[in-house]
Order: structure tokens, then sequence, then C-alpha cells
């Protein structure tokens, strides 16, 4: 019963915690393009808002979809919470990106089907480079869980320097910022309409942007393992990494997956790859 | 199988005007594409029929909402050449400077919109900020801010005080210094070159047999320019068009953003030379009977409107070629061969104005 | 990338080029065409402005006495301003507000009498 | 133990003539099927054989379950005055046959290895090996446990699905004269070949066994008598044929380390032995053959010729395993050497080439086919790690892979006799044609793909296995994307389709419907025992400490089974309120640019014709089509197989 209590609370604080980032991500970008932006409360008044609107889906596996990405993302980060392994988490956020792309493949519009396959390859890329950081987790602490972090007692940024730089571009990816917001980003402006979420109207399009604020959530925890000496590189490596990606948005053009694939992932899992190396060497 | 096909438009976020593309597409490359027209049709060459000749000076403006003063010059030109009226040497010049307002706030509303098409969210900002000031030097000058209707046959409706003139300068001083500060991502950004050169390439030759006109064929390095004919005050005045050689998207970018200085060179020099005298001359009778056919520069390129009259209050024939409808089988060269992601940069290309297209 | 950073911290720190439009609006130049008003006082009902109007949006009937006129197929030209000979067309230097449903303008005039009333159709 | 009512008459027949109950149904599931094989071919009624294949995969089934490790020492000796001269008999009428097979078809390579064969066989058995073979015949434990069970659980059921599979088969292609019985015969020929092989504790019984199943293997995949069959099935004799005689010369040379062909004893036996290593490359070799490793890979390619039961049985759920199985049978023999080291680097290999070569293709088998390559690539490679975590990993792959995999075989089979094609583009939106299978086949790929399923647990051991090997571990998170990336395309491809009135099952034969159910459940049943099964696969180490509190962990990790289950269980409930929901709801059209037509997927084209808006994945034939690459991976392949062999002479 306590443990569901305090599930509940990290889920909650999550969920706040994400949706006041979107806000100021979007209030940031706002001003960074010289506009005045929103409230900081509005994502929450958006979501509230499609919450309460009608159903309406082009393929029933649609109204699946959103419920099994967000319970994965949920899960992964209680996972975190509970200072879990770190592959497991992956493992759980991954098949919220697989319910993610079989709902997009399902309708039959021919954006969103596209947008799903992109969405793989941005997968590749986020998930390789998150599993070699678990693997040079393994090779500092000794284990797999997110708790040897904290334990290791020095920044685990000093050991990982370039991996942290490939996390950037798994954050980014994530994040659905150019360069790389590729397979759906935040306004329509795109090829691809929405990508992803083109078919998605209403409550489940709202419960993929809850799952989408905790998938940031989670990532910028991933994020502060890599200062987990105490609470301020906690809080401040992260924080500085989401601004960073939110000034990368605002100073590129998006660029092409074959781009992503080629050039940024290929230099990402390079660098990560010669961390491990060198960790091990 | 027949791969992916893909409706791009006519209601599609990236276009800024419904145009439909049917394209066929292979792994996310363009294997062909197919334009289609008319999903904005609104008939207004017709409208020549019910409105007589002056009241079309304000429907032609319709025809396009971004270069509606170049519209209404040549039509008032055609019909001037017809009527043999010769406007006033200020209203020559006062139309210059309009013209190329309006030349100014297009090609930044295109960049603008050339940014967000390659996911530059930001850069689009700043460009329409940028733009707002020649808004507002159009609001100012001629009381509205797209839609100017300062033209009539015979010369302009609205003059520009000694004061207008100055503070026109200062604001365009700023729009200068604003512009400017965009060059170095406009032409020298990474990821801007990345998505713009090489992509869309018409050689000299092909930009030619297939009729472009404007930025796009000097793009290709064919310096054509329907200024240099001297209409209006543009005989009095110093400049030469703008070339590239590379044909690509990043050219027609460069062509552009060169042309901007140009515009803001040529309304100093027409204010520098503005002549004294009355904005217009009065104009009594009616067209007499008779064809005529004028040309001008848009920020697209050649616009021709092929005027017939039967000395009656009603045009006989209106036909207006805009310039988009000549650069849009261009695009079926561009596109096959592309990615699909570089499908919205080359057709924000050409420039598309497909209310112009369709009338 | 680098060259817009300067862009974008220089937005950051400045003053945001949008305002909250219509809580604030902005104040229109001298000379904008704005919201067309007609004077009953001056209006002889002599129809120029029906006729030069190139949206045909102006109705006038001398005989009932109106002037009609429909903001909504308006282009806020200014034809008609110019072409009245009485002098009692005019545009305000402000826009029409925004409003959810379709408007008719009928005046009332009466030649040579100082009696108006405006009322409007919905 | 005592003997249950209803069990089958032989189990009854033998139990009472003396034996022990675990020796009779070790007779059951050898035996059994062989005369099956023969009544199949003799009888030539249609209701007979089906009649016959139900009962031996029934008996199979439940034999299988019945049977309990350990055996005692002296398991079958007194048979083995019986049994040895009658397996050597039959291997060389075996030999003969395929000796036969290559004049017939006059393939020089096939007369070559067997001949080979046949001379190193002779000299083997008359010169070489001693004639006291005191030593236990059979070995039942976990291992050969797991894979009784899959040969005879999946492959019993994947016979049963062939019954209707053929008929519809043989309607389509109308031969003079029909080869059921042949077909039907060889499958469960193949049956009992597979039983005697991982139950058997003999080394040359295990060759003879080894052969058997290749001869199976080449008479089915020519089962259609097409040229293509042919040429595919010749060349499956001839790299197996190839393994087979590596398998010889590595029966040899163990043979010379230790003289004795008792297999476990072997395994203790050899391992710390340097001289060793060389006959030990030499069987992986031969087990790289029969697992169809690059660079082997090309006979498993060609074999999805064959019809889809074949596929299903032999080439991904039991024949493909004898490989690994023989490989994990040694793997203490090699453990913690540079042999063990190269083994892991050429598996891990074989894992990612073949999951990047899947990306490229568009033929649904082919897909499956690459799968099964990687998978066993990847369960190599856990032999090669050789820890105790790794061994249990391998094992648990092996099973959860045979079952989802068997299942999926069987649902494309399923799908391919309505839509008569492989392509996974004419497969696209299977689940709005053929919901029941569509949907199956969608679970089958979720199974494999995401956790709580069992192939991501063992995946996550050997992620935590591996991790000490850098670049194996980089081959493992490379591999393991490019696997979820073909999977989720092929599984988004079938849901595709809109307009989705309600979940109505499609008509289709008991016998068909029966295995995809059963398999299907079995998957998700053996997702939901997992904590019990590794009670059972892992070995009692001080390392480990399975199930407590349903969170596996680990020293490194921890699998936290109870949590991922409750989520699942709780998204399924939750899934099937909104599905519910979202079905009653207002259906929509997609967005096709605001040019929608009456039609869903019709948009307003050019000329105001109707345009079917169409998708086809992305296949990226430059990047990872098999044209461009397949040399270049065989070529790398064989350098991962040198270094091998180079561990192996070096130590």
């Amino acid at each position: 019963m306590q443990t569901t209590a305090l599930a509940l609370a990290v889920l909650g604080a999550a969920l706040l915690l994400g949706g006041l980032l979107s806000g100021l991500d979007r209030r940031l970008t706002a001003r960074l393009q010289s506009r005045q932006g929103p409230p900081f409360t509005q994502p929450f008044f958006d979501v509230i808002k499609l919450l309460a609107k009608e159903r309406m889906v082009t393929n029933p596996w649609q109204a699946f979809s959103p419920l099994a990405t967000l319970s994965a993302a949920a899960c992964a980060l209680l996972l975190f919470a509970w200072q879990g392994d770190l592959l497991v988490i992956l493992f759980v956020h991954m098949a919220g990106g697989v319910f993610l792309v079989l709902g997009a493949m399902a309708s039959p519009s021919p954006y969103s089907q596209i947008a799903g396959q992109r969405e793989l390859w941005q997968m590749l890329c986020c998930e390789t480079l998150l599993f070699v950081m678990a693997g040079a987790l393994y090779l500092t602490t000794g284990s797999f869980r997110v708790s040897g972090a904290a334990a290791l007692g020095e920044p685990l940024l000093y050991r990982l320097p370039l991996l942290f730089a490939a996390f950037l571009l798994a954050l980014t990816v994530k994040m659905r910022k150019s360069p790389f917001d590729l397979a759906g980003c935040h306004h329509a402006h795109q090829e691809l309409v929405r990508g992803v979420f083109t078919e998605y109207v209403g409550p489940h399009l709202g419960l993929l942007e809850i799952a989408h604020w905790l998938e940031v959530v989670l990532y910028l925890a991933i994020c502060s393992l890599f200062w987990a000496t105490g609470p301020w590189g906690m809080i401040l490596l992260p924080l500085t990494a989401f601004l960073a990606v939110i000034v990368l948005d605002n100073v590129s053009a998006r660029l092409t997956w074959r781009w992503m694939l080629g050039w940024g992932w290929g230099a990402a899992f390079v660098l990560s790859a010669v961390n491990l190396f060198w960790l091990k060497g | 199988m027949a791969g992916t096909i893909l409706p791009f438009g006519p209601q599609h976020p990236v276009l800024p005007e419904p145009l439909h593309l049917n394209l066929q597409i292979e792994d996310e490359i363009v294997v062909s594409a197919t334009p289609a027209f008319g999903y904005v049709h609104r008939g207004l060459e017709k409208l020549a029929d019910i409105r007589d000749f002056r009241q079309m000076i304000q429907v032609v403006e319709r025809v396009c909402g971004i270069c509606s003063m170049i519209h209404a010059l040549t039509y008032c030109q055609g019909l001037e050449e017809l009527m043999g009226i010769e406007p006033t040497p200020r209203a020559r010049f006062l139309r210059v400077i309009w013209s190329e307002l309006h030349r100014l706030h297009s090609h930044l509303l295109w960049l603008g919109l050339f940014a967000d098409a390659m996911g530059f969210e930001s850069l689009f900002m700043q460009l329409w900020k940028v733009r707002e000031r020649i808004m507002d030097i159009n609001e100012a000058t001629a009381g509205n801010r797209v839609i100017l209707s300062v033209n009539v046959i015979g010369g302009v409706r609205r003059d520009l005080d000694s004061g207008q003139t100055a503070w026109i300068l200062s604001e365009l001083a700023e729009v200068e210094k604003g512009f400017s500060a965009m060059s170095r991502t406009i032409l020298h950004d990474y990821t801007v070159q990345k998505r713009t050169r090489g992509k869309g390439a018409l050689s000299r030759s092909q930009a030619m047999e297939l009729g472009c006109v404007g930025p796009m064929l000097r793009a290709s390095g064919v310096s054509q320019d329907m200024r240099l004919l001297g209409y209006a005050a543009y005989g009095e005045l110093e400049f030469a068009p703008v070339v590239e050689q590379d044909g690509d998207c990043y050219a027609r970018c460069r062509v552009r953003f060169a042309e901007l200085g140009q515009s803001i060179g040529l309304i100093r020099q027409a204010i520098a030379k503005l002549p004294a005298g009355d904005t217009s001359v009065p104009v009594k009778g009616r067209p007499p009977a008779g064809e005529v056919v004028a040309r001008a520069e848009q920020p697209r390129g050649e616009c021709l409107y092929y005027i017939k009259a039967n000395g009656g209050k009603f045009l006989d024939r209106l036909r207006i070629r805009t310039p988009t409808f000549a650069n849009i089988p261009a695009l079926t060269v561009m596109l096959p061969g592309i990615e699909l992601a570089d499908v919205p940069v080359v057709l924000l290309s050409i420039d598309p104005c497909i209310s112009c297209t369709e009338r | 990338m680098v060259f817009m950073i300067p862009v974008v911290l220089k937005n950051l720190f400045g003053r945001c080029a949008t305002r909250p439009y219509p809580q604030s609006p902005r104040q229109l130049f001298a000379g904008s065409r704005g919201q067309l008003i007609n004077d009953a006082g001056k209006c002889i009902l002599c129809g120029t402005c029906a006729r030069s109007c190139p949206s045909q949006c102006l109705t006038v009937s001398r005989k009932e006495g109106l002037w009609q006129y429909e903001p909504f197929a308006c282009v806020f030209c200014g034809v008609c301003v110019e072409a009245c000979p009485a002098g009692s067309l005019s545009q305000l230097g402000q826009w029409r507000p925004a409003v959810r449903e379709r408007e008719r303008v009928v005046l009332k005039v009466e030649v040579k009498s100082e009696k108006s009333g405006v009322r409007s159709e919905a | 133990m005592t003997i249950q009512p209803g069990l089958t008459g032989s189990i009854f027949f033998l139990s009472i003539t003396g034996s022990s109950m675990t020796e009779a149904i070790l007779v059951v599931l050898i035996i059994v099927p062989f005369f099956a094989a023969l009544a199949c071919l003799l009888i030539r009624s249609t209701a007979c054989r089906a009649c016959i294949v139900i009962a031996t995969a029934a008996m199979l089934a439940v034999s299988s379950l019945l049977l309990q490790g350990p055996l005692a020492p002296d398991a079958g000796l007194r048979w083995a005055g019986l049994i040895d001269p009658l397996i050597t008999g039959c291997d060389f009428l075996l030999l003969a046959v395929m000796f036969y097979l290559g004049c017939r078809y006059r393939h020089p390579l096939i007369v070559l290895l067997t001949a080979g064969q046949l001379g190193l066989f002779v000299r083997l058995e008359f010169f070489v090996f001693a004639k006291d073979r005191g030593h236990a015949l059979f070995q039942v434990d976990v291992l050969s446990l797991t894979l009784v069970r899959v040969v005879c659980l999946v492959g019993g059921l994947i016979c049963l699905h062939a019954i209707p599979y053929m008929q519809a088969h043989e309607q389509h292609q109308n031969p003079a004269r029909s080869r059921q019985p042949q077909f039907f015969a060889l499958l469960l020929l193949f049956l009992g070949a597979m039983n005697g092989l991982v139950l058997t504790n003999h080394l040359a019984h295990f060759y003879f066994f080894f052969e058997l199943t290749t001869l199976c293997s080449f008479l089915l995949i020519g089962h259609d008598r097409s040229k293509e069959a042919m040429d595919n099935a010749l060349t499956a004799l001839w790299m197996n044929g190839l393994g087979g005689l590596l398998l010889l010369f590595a029966i040899q040379g163990l043979y010379g380390q230790s003289a004795m062909l008792d297999m476990t004893g072997l395994a203790a036996a050899t391992a710390g032995n340097q001289a060793a290593l060389l006959p030990l490359s030499l069987l992986l070799l031969a087990a790289f053959t029969k697992s169809a490793q690059l660079p082997w890979q090309r006979w498993l390619l060609g074999a999805m010729v064959a019809p889809t039961p074949t596929s299903a049985l032999l080439h991904s759920s039991t024949m493909v395993k004898a490989g690994v199985y023989l490989a994990l049978r040694f793997a203490p023999a090699f453990a913690h050497t540079l042999l063990a080291q190269g083994l892991m680097l050429a598996g891990g290999f074989t894992f990612l080439a073949a999951a990047a070569l899947a990306i490229g293709q568009r033929n649904a088998k082919k897909v499956l086919a690459y799968s099964t390559i990687s998978n066993l690539g990847l369960i190599f490679a856990c032999a090669g790690i050789g820890t105790p975590a790794a061994v249990a990993a391998a094992m648990l792959l092996i099973l959860f892979h045979a079952v989802s995999k068997g299942l999926l075989f069987l649902c494309v089979g399923t799908a391919e006799q309505q839509v008569h094609s492989r392509d996974i583009e004419v497969l696209r939106g299977l689940c709005a044609r053929m919901p029941l299978t569509g949907m199956i086949a969608v679970l089958a790929v979720l199974t494999l793909i995401v956790p709580p399923f069992g192939m991501l647990l063992g995946k996550w051991l050997v992620f935590e296995a591996g991790a000490d090997h850098l670049v194996f571990y980089l081959m493992l998170v490379l591999g393991s994307s490019f696997t979820l990336l073909y999977w989720v395309r092929l599984a988004g491809t079938l849901l595709a389709s809109g307009q989705v009135e309600g979940f109505k099952p499609e008509r289709q034969p008991l016998l068909s419907r029966f295995p995809l159910v059963a398999l299907a459940c079995g998957a998700v049943v053996l997702a939901l025992g997992a904590p019990i099964l590794y009670g059972r696969l892992l070995p009692g180490g001080q390392t480990w400490s399975a199930g407590r509190g349903g969170v596996l962990t680990t020293a490194v990790g921890s699998f936290p089974l109870d949590v991922l289950f409750a989520v699942a269980a709780l998204l399924g409930l939750l899934a099937l309120f909104g599905v519910s929901r979202a079905m009653a709801g207002r259906k929509a059209f997609p967005y096709l640019a605001g040019a929608n037509t009456r039609l869903p997927d019709h948009f307003v084209g050019p000329m105001n014709r109707p345009v079917r808006a169409m998708v086809e994945n992305s296949y990226l034939a430059p990047f990872f089509g098999e044209e461009r690459w397949t040399l270049w991976v065989n070529l790398a392949a064989a350098g991962f197989l040198l270094v091998m062999l180079g561990g192996a002479l070096w130590q």
C-alpha cells in the first residue's frame, strides 16, 4: 500500500515536472524568437482540453498504443526512482517506443506510416547510445543499477565526457528538437505534418503528450546520473542539458534522417565506443 | 508495386498556399511528382465582364496577396498604354518606391517561409520580425499593410511628403541592419547549406527550356529582369540584375537575399531623385477598342497582362500570366531524385504563389 | 549554427516583438484605411459610392432613404471615400473589431434633414 | 513411478515388459516416430494420415512432458548391444543414400564430401573406436529436456498445422501424384531423429542423427521438385555434408584425446586440455554449418522455398538448434579459452550482421530466416561466454525463440495461402483481412521484443553476461537495435489498415487455428511462468538468486518481473476497455492533406481522379541489401572463424 502511494507520488511529481519543463520550453523558445509565449502552465491546460475531447481513431490499435506508450514511460520512471537496473529501464522505455511506432504505422495515413519508420531510425539512435552508456555505467561502477552512479563518489562525467556528448544527441532526438525533429515535431510545420502524432486526436493525443513529458523527465533523470554526487549536480546538469537542447533547436535547421544516421549517430556511436574502450583500457 | 504515393497538399501545413502534388516515393526518395491546380480558382479574370475597368484595379490587386501592388501597376500601365496616357513623373517614381517595398516584404516573407520549410523556426520568426517594419511603412504611406491600393490609371492615389520619405529611409536602414544580421546564418550556416546546396538544381538551359522566370531564372545564370524594360521610373535608376550560376535552392536563396539590398538601393535612389509635381493626371472617358500586353517584374518574376478593350466600360478580355505559373513546370524536373524531406525546400524555392497561379 | 546564437540571445534578453492583441492593440498610422463610416448628416444619397465600389458592398436607395453597407464584403480600398462628392464617407483610424456574427449596417438617411438613425441587423 | 491409465499404448506395452518408465519414454520419443513415418508412407488415405500425425504428435507431447531427468548412469546400457550395430548399419545406409543423391544430381561436391565421410566413418568404426562402450547411451539434463520439449511440443503443433496447409498447398501446386505421404513421413521421421539427436549421449550416434536431419532437410526443401527448390536443397545438402565431415574429424580428434565417445564425459574430460581445442573448433565449425551461421547462411535462406511447415519446423525452431545444442553441450570443454572468445565474437558478429541484413529484406520468410540466423548467433555467443548465466540465457533463448518464431512462420504460412505471396508489402494490412492470424503474428513479434516476454529476459541476461567483453557488447547493442527495427516494422506493416469493423476472426480449418492459438497461448504462458523456468534452468550458483519476490537478481543487476507483469496485466485490461470504447466511437478518415474522397485511403489527385494513397516501407537496399553486403559480411564472418580457429591453435 505504502509502495503504491509512493509510486503515485513519484509519478505525480514527474508529471508536474514534465509539464512545467514543457511550459518552460515553450516560453523560452518563444523568448529566443522574440515572441512572448504562453504561460508556464499552458501545457497542462492543453492536455486537459485534449483529454476532454471526443475519441476518434482511424484504427482501433490507436486506442491501445498511447496507453502502452504511457505505461511504459511511467514504468520506466518508477524503475528509475527505485534505483533499478538501467538495462531494464531502457528495455521498458524502448517498449514504449515500439508501441508508438505500431500506433503510427497502424493508421492508413501515409504521413504517419512514413513517420513511424523514421521514428524507428530515431529509436536506433537513442537506444544504442543509451545502451552503450549502460555498459559504461557497468564498467565504472561494477553494476547496471542506477544506484551505482551515486555510490561512485565522483561525477561520472569525468570518466564519460565523450559519452555525455553522445547523450546530448540522444536527448535532442528524444525531445524532438531541431535538427532531429524528424518523426514528429511540436508544431506541424514539417513535411510529414506531425509525424507519428498525425493521426491522433483528443484523449489519445493527450496521453501521448503526457508520455512525452515522462520520457523527457526520464532522459533528464538519466542525464543526472552523470553528476550524481549531490543534489546540485543532479539538478544543474540536466537543466543545462535541457537548455542547451532548446538553444540548439533555435539555431539550426532540421536535418534529414539520412544525416542523422550517417553523421550524427555515426559520430556519436564512435565517440561513445571510444569512451567505453578508454574506460576499460 | 507502385511504391509510396503521397498527396502533398492542397492543405499541407508546410505549404503557404494550396498547391497539390502527387508524389511517388521510394525509400523516401521522390520518383515522380505531378502538380495539380485549381483548388483555389476564383475566376477573377472573368470579373472583367461585370466590373468596369476602374473597379478592376481593386480586383487584380486581389489576384495575389503578396505582390498586389505590382499586379495593379501592370494593369494600370497596360490601360495607360491603351488610352495613351502618360503618368506624371512623380507618380512613376512613387510607383517604383512602392514596388520595391513590395519586393522587400515579399522576399523577406519568402526567406522566412523558406527557413520554416527546413525547420529553422527562429530564423523564420526573426525575418518576419524584420519584415514588420516594411509592413509599417506600407501602412503609414498607403493606408494598408499588404494590399496597398495606391495605383490608379494615370498615376497614384497617395503622395509622400518629405517627413515620410525621411522616415522611410531611417526605417529602411533598420531593415537593412536587421536582415544583414541574418546574412551569415542564411548564407553560411552549416545546417542551412546542408538543406539547400545542390537541392533541386536547374541548369541554365533547363531553366530556359522550362520557361522559368524571375529569381528562378537568375539563379540559373540568366540575367533576365523585366525592370530592365524601364517601365515606371526604372529606366532612370541604376541597377543590374542579381545573377547566380548554380541554379540550386541555395543559389535562389542568394539571389533573393541579394535583391533585398538591391531593392533598398532602388528606393533610396528613387527618393533621392523624386521629382515634384502631381501624383496623377485626370483621366476621362473609356479605353478605346484595342489590345495591349503589359509586363512587369514581380518579386517572383515576370508578370504579364493581356488586355483587350472594346471601347465600352467593361473590358472584352483580361488574361493574366503569373510568374509562379511559369515556374511550376520546373518542379517536375527538380523534385524527382530528392529526398522527401527536401520537397518543401525545393517547392518553396520557386516561391510558389498559388492564388496568383489559379486567380 | 554559431551565427544564430548571438541573435537568439539578444532576443532572449531584449524586448519581445509581439504584444498581447487584442488586450493591447497598436495605434494605427495616420492615413490608415480603417473602419468605414458614413456621416448621415452629410450624405445626399447620390449613389456615387455604390457605383464606384469594386466589391459592391454598398447599396443606396434614394426612395427608401437607406444607405446600406456590408462590412464583410468591404475590401477597405477607400475608393468610395475618394469618390464621395458630399464628403460624408470617411475611414476611421481603427479597424473593425472582430465579431462572431455577420453584420450589416443600415443607415436611415433623410436628405436635407438632421434626423438619422443607425441600426445593425444580424 | 506409477503408470497412469490412458497413456498411449506403446508406453503401456513397454512398461509392462519391465523397462523403467524413463527408458520407455525414451523409446517412444525416438522409435515411435520412425514407425509412424513408415505408416504414413504406406497408408495413402488422407484421413488415416491425419490420424497418424495427430496421434504421434499427441504421444510425443505427452511423453516429452513426462520425461524427467536425470537418468541412471547405465541408462539404456542393456540395449547397447542391440542399438549400436543398428545405428552403425543405418549410418552406412544413410551415407549411401547421400552418395547416390550426389551422383544422381551430378553434384561433385556432395559426392566428394559423402565419400570423405564414408571413408572416415569406416576408418573410425572399424579401426579406431574400441568395442567396449561402457557409458550411458542417453542423457536427460536441463539442456536436452528443453530441446526435447521444444521438438515435441512446438514440432508437434507444426505437424498438425501442416495437415491443412499441405492439403491447400497441393491444390495450388496440383502435382500428378500426391506427395503428401512422403512429406508427412519425413516430418515425423525428422521428429524422431531430432529427439535422438538431443537425447543421445553417444557421439557416434549423435553423428548419425545429425546426418539424418540433414537428409530430412534436403528431402523436405526439395519437396516441390521445382528447379529452384532442387538447387537450394542441394546447397543445403552439400553445406550440411561439409558440417558432417567436420563433425567426423572432430570426433576423431576428440576420441584421440580421451578415447571415449561419451558426450558429457568428453566435455568434462577435455576441459583445460589444450590439444583438444583443435577438434573442438572443428566441432564448432560443424555446428556453425548446421545452424547456418555466417558465412554458411546461404542454405537456410534458400531453404525458405520449402513449404512453410518445413521452414517452421526444421529451419527455425528445431533442426538449426542442433548446432547450438552441440556448442552448448561442449561449452564446458572450451570455457575461458581463446576459442571461446572467438566463438563469442563470431556469434556476436552473426547476430549483428544477420540482423542488419534482415532490415533490407522484403520477403517475410527471409526476414524470419535472417532473424533465426541472428538469434542462433546470439546463442552461440552465449556458449562462448560460457558462464552459468550465459548458458542459462542460451537455453531461455532457444526455448522462447522456438515458440515465437515457429508461431510467426505458421502465421506467415497461413497468410501466404490467402494472399499467395511472401512479400511484406502484400501482407500489409493483414490484421484487417485475417484478424486472428494477423493479431497472433503481431503478438508473436511482441513476445520477441517487448518486456516482460521471454526473449527480452534472455537478452537481458546476455547483456549482463557479456558486458565485460566490449567488442561483443557493442555488437550486442547494435544487433539488438537492428532486431527491434525490423520486427517493429514488420508488425506495423501487418497492422497498417483503416476501417476495422469489430474483431471477427476469419474462417480457417481447426487444425490451422489450433496450433496458432496454442502456440500464442504458449508464448504468453511461458512468459508468465518465467520465474519458475529460471528456477529449473539456472544452475544453483552462488551469484544467482532466482525468483526472489518476483525479482530476478544477479550480481550486477535485477529484472523486476513482478512489476513488469503487473504493468502488462493492467495495460491489458485498460487496453480492452480503451479499444472497445474506441471501436464504439466515431471512425475517422486519415489525414490526406484535405483531399479525401469517400474511400478511406483515396485522395483527389490530378485531373480530379481518385488516387490511392499507398505506403511502402523503406528497405534501404543500398544500405542493407544482401546483394551488396553478403560477400563482405561473409568475408568478415570467415575472418572471425579464422580468429576462432587461430585462438584454438594458439593455445
